[in-house]
């Protein structure tokens, strides 16, 4: 297979947008490095949403983009930020209790590859070695509900979602929902269900792109952005 | 014991040897002792295992790799799975000269802090299941299986706070805390910048982040200017 | 989720039914929820299996004990070895009309902190060779013995702190804080009394002891006037 | 043995001001409750021992006797206290953390009995049954040195100091040193060692009111009070 095989879906700002769709008022929320940081700017003014941020900050406002740089007011990815009102700060041992007791809702992890029975890998690319799983496997066995924000298929064509992981694991069947640049696919005990596909690509498409039984959920519909 | 002030990070490294064990506070720039790493590779220390959250991520710990000063590194944070950037670590390790042992970020800190709180480990499901508990040992409690991970010392701490009064006593500010108030109860000795030194009671009580018995010597100093990766 | 508001402690107490686990903050006076153990004892709850450092020490938990509200407690302080003074808890202890489980008081805690981490126990020396030892398992660690000790969970936590906001920050005065903080984690339902409610960005987010994340419930009230033992 | 068969030995007071000879500039001490409670008031003037509280502070000061009572400024045994500068506050977690992590220098705990291989029993009288360690157990355990300072007997006549306690460990081999109204003995691999009698006790006296092999130091002295 090869990318062009694939349809191009969404761009990267309507999949953090579909991801927002999944935030509700009150929710205590953690975003991972990369795609997961687009996702704020995509909430409604005014929102409640509550953004965790490992880095030890509860209440994490929007990305500074006015050049003024404070040292100490950064998020996971090292990026200035703002503070939300009623934001606090605390350790990382606080702040890893407070993700691995199951105090944040819903954490937005990107991925390298998700299996069919909920297993995550996202931290390291076996031929290049080493790897980084920062907070990754804390949060992906922490919190009450992981998204995996992804795109469907490598570069090369290969996809991302398939029966058993090839990668090394963040952990063990974790995954409830993932959502691609194709397609949005909850993880059931039964593997995976097709839930909405992006504008202009078809269920066949997705299923195509996914190298894993993939049912189709009977109201399967195009995603609403 | 009243903590030593310092007049330079150069002096406040003084008797550190080579062979050495220690552990860096900061995540990113947060809370990361920047003059202090500074003073270590101008120092020359070899030989050293660190422990960090991150090394090549905003941090100047990469930098202790252009004179190979670094033996090995416990972190979260330290060879990116994507991207094409390489730090000098990265290259280093691929080469065998430095070795690496990746923690999940809540496992490190709980190991420090185990290790400062006289714990004789961490039980937590994170890791299973995962090349993260490979060779370690599982525990069953109330029929829920955990790995344990064993405690972290250092022989020395390289910590970043805002202020500190005379006494030792730590303020941070924001995001600054991370590792360093878990740090500083699990090394032998605690060195400390901080951006300024007040007097013994001029820290409110209740803004103390780390009490002063954890800290041994304190240097004032302007942090270096990083950029954000 | 943002805190619920309550008008009075009896209020903040709906839904708790008899048979229910609770976790009591406080250390003799300081942090102690004078109001809502008051409104406790009014609302007649039964069968209660408390958790608390200490009752019948300066606490007003031996009051719940004139109706015979406690099935159990996990204490550190409960019994006194010398003293003539009994408490009608002791008297219920020795007619075997409540049960207690006393736990080393870093014991005590940091089994509290583990039910609100999501850690699977704790490794401790604490109570080693001595009866607190008892029927728990030993874990071997670098050649050395550790005694497991299992997290504690409870039903409801009632706690106090000095101010609230209305997300549910809380912030603590002097040694107020104790076990509040831990206990705000480990609970399902966590309610708690301040002295005063702010609205929110009123509480300097380096101030906050238990973010918002950790409340349910605040009601504001002045604490109960108590005697020092 | 009855009471008659003891001398009195030191008054209370003069048992702490004999302790507080222990400490030296710079250190931090937990303090027990009860006895232990009176030897900060026998330190000098400007002294700079760091005393830390149980219950959540470093730096405790004198207790308050003035009638005003702060319920949250309390010491470990309830009392309205003073804060000394340089006071910090802290959840018992990191309390417990100093503690057991042997970050403070010396513990002073009331004891029941102390046996020649240091153990300690100072929580439980069995026929009372119940007991309370509250933070004995982890100070015993924790602190760099332990100092157990009691009466040499109880009120019946019966010897504190013996060979092995009969009463339930606070914890074992813990105990450094004994500092009592008749002697100040060290524990050594070897056992008890008598270093101190008190004014107007003998050696002979201390040895009849310990049931246990006691060494007499070679430069054995009258305590200096």
């Amino acid at each position: 297979m090869t990318s062009h095989a694939h349809p191009e879906g969404l761009p990267r700002e309507l999949l953090a947008l579909r991801v927002a769709q999944e935030l509700r008022a009150g929710m205590v929320v953690n975003l991972g490095i990369g795609l997961p940081t687009l996702v704020p700017s995509h909430l409604p003014e005014g929102h409640s949403v509550l953004f965790q941020s490992e880095n030890g900050i509860l209440g994490l406002g929007g990305i500074r983009e006015d050049g003024i740089f404070d040292r100490e007011l950064i998020n996971a990815g090292g990026q200035p930020v703002f503070l939300a009102t009623g934001a606090s700060f605390f350790d990382s041992a606080t702040s890893f209790g407070m993700i691995r007791g199951g105090h944040v809702d819903v954490s937005v992890l990107g991925g390298l590859q998700v299996a069919s029975n909920g297993d995550l890998a996202n931290w390291m690319v076996p031929e290049r070695g080493g790897g980084s799983m920062g907070g990754a496997m804390d949060l992906a066995v922490g919190a009450r509900r992981l998204i995996v924000a992804m795109e469907h298929v490598t570069r090369d064509g290969t996809s991302r979602l398939m029966e058993r992981c090839t990668y090394p694991l963040t952990a063990q069947a974790c995954t409830n929902l993932v959502v691609t640049n194709l397609a949005v696919i909850a993880v059931e005990p039964s593997g995976f269900v097709l839930l909405e596909v992006a504008p202009g690509v078809t269920v066949e498409q997705v299923i195509a792109a996914t190298n894993a039984p993939l049912t189709v959920a009977p109201d399967v519909h195009e995603m609403v952005l | 014991m009243v903590a030593v002030l310092y007049d330079t990070p150069d002096d406040a490294l003084e008797g550190i040897e080579d062979g050495v064990r220690i552990m860096f506070g900061g995540f990113v720039t947060a809370g990361t002792p920047s003059n202090l790493i500074r003073a270590l590779k101008r120092r020359g220390t070899r030989g050293i295992n660190g422990m960090a959250n991150n090394i090549g991520f905003g941090d100047l710990l990469d930098e202790l790799c252009e004179d190979h000063q670094l033996a090995g590194m416990i972190a979260t944070f330290a060879i990116r799975a994507s991207s094409a950037k390489k730090s000098r670590f990265e290259d280093q390790y691929h080469r065998g000269e430095v070795t690496l042992e990746l923690s999940p970020q809540g496992t490190f800190v709980e190991r420090i802090r185990a290790g400062g709180a006289g714990l004789g480990g961490v039980l937590t499901r994170t890791g299973l299941g995962t090349p993260v508990a490979e060779g370690k040992q599982t525990i069953e409690v109330d029929g829920v299986t955990y790995l344990l991970e064993t405690p972290l010392h250092a022989d020395v701490a390289l910590l970043k706070a805002q202020r500190a009064d005379r006494l030792g006593n730590l303020e941070y500010r924001g995001a600054g805390r991370n590792f360093n108030p878990l740090m500083a109860t699990a090394a032998d000795l605690v060195i400390v910048e901080v951006e300024e030194i007040v007097e013994v009671g001029e820290i409110d009580p209740e803004r103390v982040g780390t009490p002063a018995v954890f800290v041994d010597r304190i240097v004032q100093c302007a942090p270096v200017e990083v950029f954000t990766p």
